[in-house]
């Protein structure tokens, strides 16, 4: 007698491989089910938008009446806020990125620095509007303003750019770094001069999706306070703003007030994907240009 | 400056004309606006215009959290310049006033009508007398399917909706038409008039109350209740809507405040707040609020060019 | 065991007979991508012999050993010519089973590799996906296939235990008992024992010297003493050709090609 | 050797960079301050840590303080603006777990196959092709989620459930859960990648099919990274603001019935924020209370994924 | 050039006299976490020599040579104790600037390791971070570098081109030049050509005999041929310890250890 009866392996085998097949088909599907619901959404916001989206409504300031409402106040509003965002977020992000790596000793400190990161990064968007509301719209009584809000962000997307740093410059070989070293470079020499230049297509990409999270934010603003009807472009970052999202979420919600809010809406969308897209695809491109050249 | 723009804004009078407007001095600095989300496309309104043909460089902002939640924000220090409301100040609210040293401004801009809306597919309830609709939303006279309104109305649950507490309609609903006595306990109250529209347009049996302007704005979506008072169906409109019209029972001013001390210290807040009076009358109409009178206009004007 | 004396019965008798071919390998060409790392096979291994195949790195030995189970193909690019006839069926046919060719030839790989479970559940799962769920049965085959690899002794207390928890020389062997226990035709082995102390080594190669009886055993080895010691034939491969192939005692002693005996006696690789 | 070159200081490099050396005395305190500032910068992580905790707990004990802990936490009645205000939160914990297990209902199935056919079946084409539109879905703003589900997934659920309202949680969650797939697929599939072929290769030589192999040795071995990967999840859904905002409603009922109006943690911060500002009130301070929750749940579930994923990481 | 002239007259005299110690070292240990990497070493390293350390895989060559410019202290967890003293002084002082040190005491690894930059930027990289900013100045620099490494030729008319075109054997010399380019005194070499094909091996040697003229060279070695080629004097190392060291003709030729003989004869390693 044999344990394995090769008539009974033989029968199993068909179902098996059938299994199998059904199984690879199966899950192709939910790989693509994600591909439908990106069509279905595209496909819906741009027919919505057919007829709305022109140069007009890239221009125009914001109005009530749906046919000369215009989006250029949201797009400098948030401008402005990305001119606060961008260079704290790099400077915090880096700055941490570079201690973490490259002086911080293996230890309590660091580990708890780098536990608190990663809880940070999954902090609800909404808490840090709070954070922003109690300590710099009120607490600094800065009011709902550009460096308000750019501040409340760049906190919300620091650790987006600090893990990507930190990937970025735990990349750089070590070869570069003994290179620079050997010649007598200090630390901060061989990290100026050979690891950040190395690292900096890493902390590129990861500004630049770092800066399109904060772009696509929308929870923090609404509880910082942002009014449903602001007319005058922002030329600050002392003024008051509105940015893409928050006009969308506006349009939005006062589509029962006027329906063609809606088709506002969702051309405000296309143009917010757009900037994404464009913005994906430089993070893309750095990446791929600069990627693994050792 | 402020003096040539009071004589400015009287010689232009109601009709306001954008050669005129020219003329007056340039104003700047901004104008903070919150409150009642039935004003709100009013005000709105009335900020865009004024920002475009009369001050180009003002800065109208306006919010609408609610008209109880935008009285709090007004009666702080340095809180905003006008807060809009759909029903009148309350006796704390002015006490507050008061012992923050706020002088407080009524100004009535137009009047609204409340609605009471059904869904387009309800057939059966589209005229009710008002003891009617006080019944189907107050918890003591148990209310719980349509058939307990009419013995006629098919026997299926009543799903009520109204706006939330933050917000001046639910307030003077429950104070004006229900004498303050309780609603019932399943209603479903929204922050936003939008919800609400999408919420009764998609319920067969819902039944809601807001202001007219999301009534007539909604039309194709939403059905308006004729209400009987007494002297048979009345369906709300512009016309019905007065203060002695035939839906007089649920005509209701609509007021913003007016933050005098912000008005004397910022020449911007009360130039906007005479040119919203000069030219309430047109706005109401566009964004479906009844219009005042002349005469009623006139004095408030006045008034407002007296505090200069 | 039972079976083991059935199987043994059987394979001794046919065993003093002439000697069946099991894997005839015929015209077989083999590329990655562009690169042909396979050229122009022709071999037959014979049932029930140790057939050793040594060659200097990247000569094809792994390549070759894969292609038999047809493991090959899990690298995308390769592309394959030729005919390889396992029980005097074509592997390549479209309507061969890759599982089933799989079920009937089991393979030993260079670096231990069982599974992050349990001793028990790394034997256990080749009859399992076979569909023998029941216990008992399990049991047994555990234990046949333990013992089959001469480990038994050395983990029948432990038996619930992670397989991470033995030693590099005891998890070869328990990968070897894994491949036992779905009692398979062909048992293809690839450098097993270079991962392995001197020790542990010895251990397996007296087990493949044992299992020969019922198995037939193909081995890839760097290790040319190794080839001579325990293998019946051996093949010699060089960038992807085979240069000699015959008896163990005759490539050794008296090869025919010069390359083989330069080989051999060290003088490249 | 290169005598022939003229050198215009005839100064030996050697020499130069000794000289250079004393007097760059200036760059020598620069170079020791550097790792101080850097430190003081990777400390301001821990600042928002701080600032976050702070803020939060400051207004929440001044709320306990009107509300009794546990009218908070097993009140079934929120009533927070009327006169005689009601704080249980119950409505918005129910309305917020009620979502995120509908979202994990649909991310997690979804995600996990996407992540077993990347990993284990699509060809390397076929990956390169199908991840990026996986980031896309992930990189697209939950405004415009929110939008989709009150505009297309709600309308479209409707005509399949008649008794679904216009606001209803069961649309956000399946939106939410859309918006997750990406997040729980790579996640899971950075663990099954990271699973050592050796062990593939072991069980298909045994003659087992893909799907075998998949399901009895790789997610075995990735089970860590997949948990962390479920609970990151849940995590993302339960701190997920806009998508509930726009198309849950702000109904505060005590509901389990998924085709009604609720409303989510997040949602009713947005609302009481958005509403009413006046510090002081207690409306004001139930906004960190609730904010308080919500940050503590996440934190735990954040930690959690921590845990999982280092503690059972590795093993083969 | 003056300057180098002036050095070789110096040096030349020096070397026709007794030849001066430049690295001496003392019981140096060293461990990495728990585990000893180098054993009690005693070493006295002349100037204008070539050095070569040679020894089988593991036993701490690199760990040594990596010691003599404190390149070892990059792995946190080195532990030292014992004295190296270079130019007479203690490097393992308190007092001592490791950059100090690694400007006089340059390095070439055993992989190829130019910067991401262009060739030109590369060489005056070191000149560069020591404070040299003179454009003329850095152009005589990288011209004397390039030419002393024996690359100019090869590179003159491509200075602004990435140095990643280079071929491995161009980019090791490059490496040369670049440690050149801030005039160190010691050179240390960790198999500087285990990477390179042999033709570009035979130009780094014949390159490290030139540049012994005026460098101290101390290399590491896999290839016993190559330590017999170009050193003077050569150190055998053996688990952490030096085994033996001496003039490169008698270790080669006639070893006193039984040990090193072996190795020398490829017994083990
Ligand atoms: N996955 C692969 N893709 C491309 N080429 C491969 C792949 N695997 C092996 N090769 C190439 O095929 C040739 C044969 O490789 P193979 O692994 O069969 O050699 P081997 O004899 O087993 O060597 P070793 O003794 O080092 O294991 C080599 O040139 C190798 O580079
Ligand atoms: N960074 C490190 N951490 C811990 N141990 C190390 C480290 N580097 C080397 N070792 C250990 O120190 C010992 C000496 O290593 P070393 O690299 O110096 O050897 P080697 O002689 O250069 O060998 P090879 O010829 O392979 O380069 C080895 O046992 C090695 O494992
Ligand atoms: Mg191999
Ligand atoms: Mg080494
Ligand atoms: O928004 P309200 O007008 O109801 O206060």
């Amino acid at each position: 007698m044999k344990y394995v009866d090769s008539t009974q392996v033989q029968k199993r085998m068909n179902s098996r491989i059938f299994n199998n097949n059904f199984a690879k088909l199966l899950f192709l599907i939910a790989t693509l089910f994600g591909l439908l619901v990106l069509i279905i959404l595209f496909y819906r916001v741009i027919s919505q938008s057919l007829g709305w989206i022109d140069l007009q409504f890239i221009t125009n300031k914001l109005s009530t009446n749906a046919e000369k409402a215009g989006i250029m106040g949201a797009i400098l509003g948030t401008l402005w806020l990305m001119l606060v965002v961008a260079p704290i977020t790099m400077l915090l992000g880096v700055g941490t990125a570079i201690y973490m790596e490259e002086y911080a000793k293996k230890g309590k400190l660091q580990s708890f620095i780098q536990t608190n990161i990663s809880n940070l990064a999954g902090v609800p968007s909404i808490v840090f509007g709070l954070l922003g509301l109690t300590i710099f719209v009120r607490g600094a009584d800065l009011g709902n303003i550009v460096l308000a809000g750019g501040l409340t962000m760049s906190l919300l997307v620091l650790p987006i750019v600090v893990v990507a740093s930190q990937e970025a410059i735990r990349a750089v070989p070590n070869f570069l770094k003994e290179a620079s070293y050997g010649m007598g470079a200090t630390k901060w020499q061989t990290i100026r001069t050979v690891v950040l230049p190395a690292s900096l297509p890493g902390i590129l990409t990861g500004a630049i999706l770092a800066l399109s999270r904060a772009i696509g934010e929308t929870a923090p603003l609404v509880v910082i306070g942002i009014p449903a009807l602001l007319i005058p472009l922002p030329d600050s970052i002392f003024d008051k703003f509105t940015i893409l999202p928050m006009q969308i979420y506006y349009w939005t919600i006062d589509s029962a007030l006027v329906a063609e809010y809606a088709n506002l809406a969702a051309a405000t969308i296309v143009v917010l994907l757009f900037v994404l897209l464009v913005m994906n695809s430089i993070a893309v491109i750095i990446r791929n240009k600069f990627q693994k050249r050792y | 400056g402020t003096e040539n723009t009071e004589e400015n804004n009287e010689q232009t009078g109601n009709e306001a004309a954008k050669g005129d407007a020219a003329e007056t001095a340039e104003l700047e600095g901004s104008v903070v606006v919150d409150g009642s989300g039935t004003v709100y496309p009013f005000m709105a309104k009335s900020a865009e215009d004024y920002m475009t043909e009369a001050q180009e460089n003002v800065s109208v902002e306006v919010s609408r959290a609610g008209t109880s939640a935008g009285f709090k924000k007004f009666l702080v220090e340095d809180g905003t310049d006008f807060n809009n409301a759909s029903r009148k100040i309350k006796d704390e609210e002015a006490a507050t006033a008061q012992d923050l040293g706020i002088e407080v401004k009524e100004l009535k801009v137009a009047l609204d009508g409340l609605t009471i809306v059904i869904n387009p597919e309800n057939d059966w309830a589209t005229e009710l007398t008002q003891q009617e609709i006080i019944d189907i939303f107050l918890a003591s006279a148990g209310k719980k399917n349509w058939s307990d309104v009419r013995a006629d109305f098919p026997n299926e649950p009543i799903k009520t909706y109204g706006p939330n507490e933050n917000h001046g309609t639910y307030e003077f609903f429950f104070e004006k038409i229900l004498d303050e006595q309780d609603l019932v306990g399943d209603i479903n109250l929204q922050q936003e008039y939008s919800t609400l529209v999408d919420l009764v347009s998609k319920d067969k049996n819902a039944i809601g109350f807001f202001g007219y302007g999301y009534y007539v704005n909604n039309k194709d979506k939403l059905t308006a209740v004729k209400i009987n008072f007494g002297n048979g169906a009345v369906e709300p409109t512009l016309d019905t809507i007065k203060e002695d019209g035939s839906y007089a029972p649920f005509t209701r001013p609509v007021f913003t405040y007016l933050n005098v001390n912000m008005a004397k210290a910022k020449p911007q807040v009360l130039d906007f707040a005479i040119y919203t009076m000069q030219n309430a009358q047109t706005v109401a109409a566009e964004t479906g609020f009844a219009p005042l009178t002349d005469a009623e206009i006139q004095t408030v004007v006045e008034e407002l060019e007296a505090l200069k | 065991m039972v079976v083991i004396a059935d199987r043994e019965n059987k394979e001794k008798i046919e065993s003093t007979t002439n000697k069946k071919v099991v894997y005839d390998t015929r015209d077989l060409n083999l590329w990655y991508g562009e690169d042909q790392a396979l050229k122009n096979i022709n071999l037959a291994i014979n049932e029930n012999e140790v057939t050793a195949i040594i060659g200097p790195s990247g000569c094809g030995k792994s390549t070759y050993i894969k292609t038999l189970n047809r493991m090959v193909e899990l690298v995308p690019t390769v592309r394959v010519s030729g005919e390889i006839l396992y029980r005097e069926k074509n592997i390549f046919d479209k309507s061969y089973k890759v599982e089933d060719l799989r079920t009937n030839v089991g393979m030993v790989f260079q670096k231990p590799n069982p599974f992050p479970k349990s001793i028990y559940d790394n034997i256990a799962y080749g009859p399992r996906i076979h569909g023998i769920k029941n216990k008992k049965i399990l049991d047994e085959i555990v234990e046949k296939s333990l013992r089959g690899a001469a480990i038994w002794n050395e983990v029948k207390d432990r038996l619930t235990e992670n397989a991470y928890g033995l030693s590099g020389g005891q998890q070869q062997r328990l990968c070897i008992a894994r491949c036992l226990a779905i009692e398979p035709d062909v048992i293809l082995m690839d450098e097993p024992t270079s991962a392995l102390d001197p020790i542990s080594t010895l251990k397996v190669e007296e087990l493949v010297q044992e299992l020969k009886q019922n198995y037939s055993i193909i081995i890839v080895t760097h290790n040319m003493q190794q080839a001579a010691r325990i293998s019946d034939k051996t093949a010699f491969f060089l960038s992807g050709e085979v240069v000699e192939f015959d008896e163990t005692d005759k490539i050794f002693s008296n090869p025919e090609d010069k390359r083989t005996e330069d080989y051999i006696t060290g003088r490249f690789g | 050797m290169a005598k022939t070159l003229d050198n215009a200081s005839k100064q030996n490099i050697r020499e130069m960079i000794k000289e250079k050396k004393n007097a760059k005395n200036i760059s020598n305190y620069f170079e020791k301050l550097i790792p101080t500032i850097l430190l003081l910068i990777a400390v301001i992580s821990i600042l928002t840590t701080i600032g976050i905790l702070f803020t939060l707990l400051r207004e929440t004990i001044a709320f306990f303080r009107e509300v009794p802990f546990l009218e908070f936490f097993t009140g079934t009645e929120l009533k927070p603006l009327g006169e005689n205000a009601k704080f249980g939160v119950l409505p918005l914990l129910t309305g917020t777990l009620l979502s995120s297990v509908i979202a994990m209902f649909v991310a997690i199935p979804i995600g996990l196959m996407s992540a077993i056919y990347l990993s284990e079946y699509a060809s390397d084409k076929i990956r390169r092709i199908l991840k990026p539109i996986l980031e896309v879905l992930a990189g697209i703003p939950t405004i415009v989620y929110g939008f989709f589900a009150f505009t297309f997934v709600t309308p479209l659920l409707r005509t399949f459930i008649p008794g679904l309202e216009s606001t209803n949680i069961l649309s956000p969650g399946i939106v939410m859960g859309i918006m997750i797939i990406p997040m729980v697929a790579s996640l899971s599939e950075d663990a099954m990648s990271s699973v050592p072929n050796a062990m593939r290769e072991g069980a298909l030589a045994l003659g087992a099919t893909k799907l075998e192999v998949t399901w009895k040795v790789v997610i075995p071995a990735a089970i860590s990274g997949i948990a962390a990967s479920f609970v990151l999840g849940i995590s993302r859904a339960i701190g997920e603001t806009m998508i509930v905002t726009i198309a849950s409603g702000s109904s505060k009922n005590f509901t389990f019935d998924i085709t009604q109006s609720m409303q989510t943690m997040t949602a009713y911060i947005v609302e009481v924020s958005g509403g009413e500002a006046a510090a002081g009130t207690t409306l004001y301070f139930s906004l960190y209370a609730v904010a308080m929750t919500l940050f503590v749940f996440t934190l735990i579930m954040n930690l959690v994924a921590q845990y999982i994923s280092r503690k059972f990481r590795e093993e083969y």
